[in-house]
């Protein structure tokens, strides 16, 4: 069958016509269109939505919302988003962060996906028509979920509490080794209070460090206080081997990788 | 099959076409158009020889569906040059013999004027970072990249 | 870059008008401007898309072809199979003398490579031409495959490609292109040091930006034109003649505006089948590389092996050098072959040996058929003699340089292939990398020339 | 975590043209009735720059500036046979075959000009600008312009000329290998500089300084675009690119430009070029082959300086950070 686009105006009704067989939502494009191009015929329509309100970024009250449909250029050029600049600008190149959308990220398989392990460490709520998941929840499911993803929403760190690194072999655009993304709360005296670890490529979609996690709770952010957190780094990862890097690779670097960004 | 309309200008003249839904802006400027600027290198996405302005945004055309364009104001390399005279950056590539086989050549263009477009002086890390989603694989790139610091150089003398 | 003219200037004429000048590039407006027409920029009213149905193995017997459900698919102008085909084999290098007649252009009972083609669809649409290829039905027997060179060459070893009836290319010398100079064994027995190291590389990608492809549009008269980015026209033109067995005069192929080759587009793969597909249809035919294709279907450069074991004086001297050259040549021949011997030719390197062994082999594995690259046949040689001097230098205790200097040929030279040397420039190459490098060497280096000892 | 540094050097030649010759290409060249040049050939241009140099040397032989001649190739109706364009054999036969044709054309030129200037052709020579003058009496003229025009309206003269350029095959000799691989070397000397990170792996190439001879620039600044990209794949060969990551295993090739590795605009090297020439005998106006050459010594140099480096040898292609760690552990290990 020819591939044919199917335009509506809410989310609702688009999340309507995917429930017809060899249908797919349409975000910018970046995996869908290339997948048609190169030969997936086992879809047919192309579902979107124009609803204003999935290209909106809306920030009160301590809480940001971000539309699936909005972009990572949107995302990276937005004056009151800095902290997620860096993590959207990891996105490909100038044209793919055009085009490549906070929606779509969610769903992109490892290599790629680099701006959804910063959602993941910023525990992000996934929005759909049908109410709010958590991101972990969400990711857990993708690969069976049909509702389109509307928004994602989170509540900001403070601007010195997130890091995010992309690991590359190309530069500087390049598809990841490995990306980490971290949420860090420090008590007064510097030891860390609080934490969130994400990880890209370290399995077939972002997860979290959880037991570096805790063994950073309480430590100082020196060589020998996160020594604990990075030797836990790769607990109960099961990277992903592809033309980038193998597994062992990925394994090998990740505690070197998050001591460099810890320590940053 | 279901044909859809679309319109759009290009390059500043209106163009209005019958073509079937699905169609890549890549395909239906090269094929219904007739404009075979932009390049198919890749389909994918991974190459940007197909890259094309867009409402002042650089896209990619092999991804972008024709009908999803209806009323923009779409720029290719094929636009630039205006009355028979050079866009600086085409100029710029002629100086600093950054063509080889000239395949990558449009895309390229195209990102290095959106670049400009926006900062006009861009560092050499900017450079870099604007046409870093383009594949070169003929110059090792530094050709390029002395073509849009020249054509900076330039419109900064032309500004003064 | 630089020009440094105080080389050689007693050599060279420099009071040239044209030569020598900057001149800009006649082609550089069109490809600023887009107004650059390569083969894919020419479209013709009816053109169909050509998709390749392609092996799932490595290695397989194919018990059966279903093309029915295929042919009928909206859109489906032609399904191709290997009967389709008048003189079923792929005859490259046949013009010179040396290709084999190993490979066919779409699979006739037995597949080698995974991604080997063996159905052609022809349809209104790309669309039509990828759910009709996915409706070709192609019961396959896998068979065992082997993909390590070494293992290839070992007796029982799965045979690759019966054509040659053993995994490796059978030279007119025997298994391997031989070049004996002097005495390797007496050079070994009275050097200082033995030093014999395995050096291996994989296959690599030409990646031009634009695929390999080609759009043929019948003229009318009998006479096909091909817009073509081979980088041979008769070559391309002769070989299509013969596969389709078709007059040459009935061939017109135009091409010559390349978005870049590097030895991927030498391979006749994508013409005679478009051209088919154009004659039997009588309409226009594209037929263009994906860019998955382009990466894992189109030829790389090969995968080899070189071992190589070097005799040497502590005083700096090469006394002996013996290299076996391995080149993955995958399933089939293409221009392997030849890029083997090329290594013969090419080792021991630019430097002057009196005792040389070479051996070069062509193994058949069941992987994608490599052929010309940018450096063909010397390029991973090059690796792996230059890596090996930089480790005969720190074995002695040389400065690596200083090393090169003591061994590089000069004009009059007998190279191992029993050629005189002519021409040479190492050694001014060498003294000027250590002046740019900041990398002195010894002042008797830095006097030394190309030109013959005693000239 | 340490950074070390390195450097490294590589010397290689390399031949021009097909291996053991047997490779032929042809040229034809004709005046315009207003004195241009057009050159027919069916040599491909793969963005070296083949028809700009064509052009060139067509020029130079017959005494014109270059904008007077077009070069028409590659189309199998109207251009004689070249072999093709691979092997670093473009300019080296299609100029020699462009030479031949354009001396013929010229030739013939010289003659309706003395002709017209009631000399002997062998007094004749050309300014390069467009004139044909009598040589020590240089008031005594007439253009090119004004040449074709008589020789196509008045003296019914053809100005063309064929060109046949080829090396004859060589054989080797079964058992010694005796043979003629080719009848010139480009050669080249890359010194390497690079850091490693000796707990990840990774290679910066720092610098690369190459000294390239390659018989004649016969255009420098397009020589200099062959010889940085050149430069640039050599380094990419050396650091990143395979079809086949986990050669011999046959998974995990990549298929697009993210997954098959070369260095992006950011990994670039501080390139140098020097170019040396030494004309070679049988090149046009002594040029060799350097378009392949000039990726080559980069792989090795960049190899040794990593070994300079961090004291280990990859002798794998390409030398990845993955096989650099595990060299390291290994090293440490022992």
């Amino acid at each position: 069958m020819a591939l044919a686009l199917h335009t509506f105006a809410t989310v609702k009704d688009a999340n309507a016509a995917l429930k017809a067989a060899g249908t797919r939502y349409l975000g910018g494009g970046t995996l869908v269109i290339r997948a048609a191009n190169e030969g997936d015929v086992s879809v047919s329509g192309l579902i979107r939505s124009i609803d204003p309100a999935l290209s909106a970024i809306a920030i009160a009250g301590g809480k940001v919302s971000i539309g699936a449909s909005v972009t990572m250029a949107a995302i990276a050029r937005h004056p009151e988003l800095g902290i997620l600049a860096k993590a959207a600008r990891a996105v490909g190149g100038p044209a793919v962060r055009n085009m490549a959308t906070v929606g779509g990220n969610l769903f992109a398989p490892a290599p790629y996906g680099d701006f959804a392990v910063a959602l993941l460490a910023l525990d992000a709520m996934v929005g759909t028509d049908d109410g709010e998941l958590p991101i972990e929840t969400f990711l857990a499911g993708r690969d069976g979920s049909r509702a389109i993803v509307t928004s994602v929403s989170f509540t900001p760190p403070k601007a010195d509490g997130f890091r995010f690194l992309k690991v590359s072999r190309v530069k500087p655009k390049g598809v990841s080794v490995l990306s980490i993304a971290a949420v860090l709360g420090q008590a007064a005296d510097g030891t860390v209070s609080s934490a969130r670890i994400a990880l890209g490529c370290m399995a077939d979609r972002p997860m979290r460090a959880k037991t570096a996690e805790k063994a950073l709770l309480g430590r100082s952010l020196t060589k020998d206080g996160i020594a604990p957190a990075l030797a836990a780094a790769g607990e109960g990862t099961s990277p992903i081997t592809d033309p980038i890097a193998t597994a062992w690779y990925r394994n090998e670097v990740l505690p070197v990788h998050l001591g460099r960004l810890l320590l940053s | 099959m279901a044909k859809v309309p679309v319109q759009f200008t290009l390059n500043g003249s209106e163009k209005a076409e019958f073509i079937d839904s699905g169609t890549t802006l890549l395909n239906a400027l090269r094929d219904k158009i007739g404009d075979t600027s932009p390049k198919g290198g890749c389909h994918q996405g991974t190459c940007g020889a197909c890259s094309v302005i867009i409402d002042g945004e650089l896209r990619l055309s092999c991804l972008t569906l024709a009908e999803t364009c209806d009323g923009a104001a779409i720029t290719t390399t094929l636009g630039l040059a205006e009355g028979g005279v050079m866009h600086p950056l085409q100029r710029a590539f002629l100086d600093t013999f950054a063509t080889q086989c000239g395949f990558c050549t449009p895309g390229m263009i195209m990102a290095a004027k959106v670049l400009l477009d926006h900062t006009p002086n861009p560092s050499r890390d900017e450079v870099i970072e604007a046409l870093s989603g383009n594949i070169c694989r003929c110059t090792g790139y530094e050709p390029i990249i002395q073509a849009v610091l020249r054509a900076a150089r330039a419109n900064s003398q032309n500004a003064a | 870059m630089e020009l440094r003219k105080n080389y050689f200037a007693d050599v060279r004429k420099d009071d040239l008008h044209e030569i020598g000048q900057p001149r800009p590039r006649s082609d550089s407006p069109g490809h600023v401007t887009g107004k650059t027409a390569y083969f894919a920029d020419r479209s013709f009213p009816g053109m169909l898309h050509l998709k390749m149905v392609r092996s799932p193995h490595h290695h397989a017997r194919i018990r059966s072809i279903d093309t029915s459900e295929a042919e009928k698919h909206p859109g489906v102008v032609r399904v191709l199979t290997a009967k389709d085909v008048p003189h079923n084999v792929y005859t490259i290098l046949i013009l010179i003398q040396i290709g084999p007649e190993d490979e066919t252009v779409l699979a006739d009972g037995k597949v080698r490579w995974k991604g080997e083609a063996v159905v052609a669809v022809l349809a209104e649409t790309e669309r039509a031409a990828q759910e009709a290829a996915a409706k070709v039905r192609i019961d396959y027997e896998v068979l065992p495959a082997v993909f390590d060179m070494e293992e290839a060459l070992k007796p029982g070893a799965p045979l690759v490609n019966e054509y040659h009836g053993q995994n490796y290319y059978l030279y007119d010398s025997g298994e391997c292109r031989k070049v004996r100079f002097g005495d390797v064994e007496a050079g070994f027995a009275g050097a200082d040091h033995i030093l014999e190291q395995s050096y291996q590389s994989s296959p690599i990608e030409h990646a031009p930006t634009e695929t390999t492809g080609c759009v043929v549009a019948p003229e009318g008269n009998d006479r096909f034109t091909c817009y073509t980015n081979t980088q041979a026209m008769f070559f391309t033109l002769d070989n299509t003649s013969i596969i389709l067995q078709m007059p040459g005069s009935k061939l017109h192929f135009v091409g010559g505006t390349v978005g870049g080759g590097f030895g991927g587009k030498v391979d006749v793969i994508v013409e005679p089948i478009a051209i088919l597909g154009a004659k039997l249809t009588g309409r226009p035919v594209c037929f263009i590389y994906s860019r998955e294709e382009e990466m894992q279907i189109s030829s790389p450069r090969a995968a080899e092996k070189v071992v190589i074991k070097d005799g040497v004086m502590t005083d700096g001297r090469i006394v002996a050098r013996k290299v076996t050259g391995y080149t993955d040549a995958g399933a089939y021949s293409r221009h392997s072959p030849y890029g083997a011997q090329k290594g013969a030719g090419h080792y021991p390197g630019p430097y002057t040996i009196p005792n040389v062994w070479i051996d070069t082999y062509c193994v058949y594995t069941n992987r994608t058929p490599s052929s010309a690259m940018r450096g063909f046949g010397v390029t991973i040689g090059d690796f792996a003699l230059e890596v090996q001097m930089d480790k005969l230098a720190r074995l002695i205790g040389m400065d690596p340089l200083e090393f090169r200097f003591i061994n590089a040929y000069r004009d009059g030279d007998m190279k191992a292939h029993r050629q005189p040397t002519e021409g040479a420039a190492l050694i001014e190459c060498m003294q000027e990398a250590s002046r740019v490098a900041n990398w002195p060497v010894a002042e008797k280096y830095m006097a030394m020339s190309s030109y013959a000892k005693g000239a | 975590m340490a950074i070390r540094r390195g450097r490294g050097v590589a010397a290689i030649n390399y031949p021009t043209g097909m291996n053991l010759g047997g490779d032929p290409t042809q040229a034809l060249v004709h005046s315009t009735p207003t004195g241009n040049f057009m050159v027919t050939l069916s040599s491909v241009d793969l963005g070296q720059g083949m028809k700009q140099i064509m052009a060139q040397i067509c020029a130079e032989t017959i005494g014109v500036p270059t904008d007077r001649v077009v070069v028409d190739t590659a189309d199998t109706d109207t251009g004689p046979h070249c072999m093709g364009t691979f092997a670093s054999r473009g300019t080296h036969r299609a100029g020699n075959a462009v030479i031949q044709a354009a001396r013929e054309a010229r030739q013939v030129m010289l003659e309706v000009a003395a002709e017209e200037l009631e000399v002997n052709a062998s007094d004749l020579e050309t300014d390069g600008q467009g004139n044909i003058l009598v040589k020590g009496a240089p008031q005594k003229s007439i253009s090119i312009f004004d040449v074709a025009l008589s020789a196509h309206f008045k003296r019914g003269r053809s100005i063309s000329g064929r060109g046949m350029f080829l090396i004859p095959r060589s054989y080797p000799e079964k058992e010694t290998g005796a043979m003629k691989p080719s009848t010139c070397y480009a050669h080249a000397c890359t010194v390497a500089e690079v850091e490693v990170d000796d707990e990840t792996g990774e290679v910066t190439v720092l610098t690369v300084k190459n000294v390239f001879e390659i018989g004649r620039a016969l255009n420098p600044k397009m020589v200099e675009q062959q010889l940085v990209g050149g430069s640039w794949m050599g380094i990419s060969h050396a650091l990143y690119e395979t079809t086949e990551p986990y050669y011999p295993n046959r998974d995990h090739g990549g298929t697009d430009f993210n997954q098959y590795l070369m260095p992006g605009p950011g990994d670039l090297a501080e390139t140098k070029i020097i170019v040396l020439e030494r004309p070679s005998a049988d090149g046009p106006y002594g040029a060799k082959g350097p378009g392949e050459m000039c990726a080559n010594p980069q792989i090795p140099a960049v190899a040794n300086a990593v070994f300079d480096a961090v004291g280990v040898r990859i002798d794998t292609l390409p030398i990845t950070p993955e096989r650099i760690l595990r060299a390291l552990k290994a090293q440490a290990a022992n």
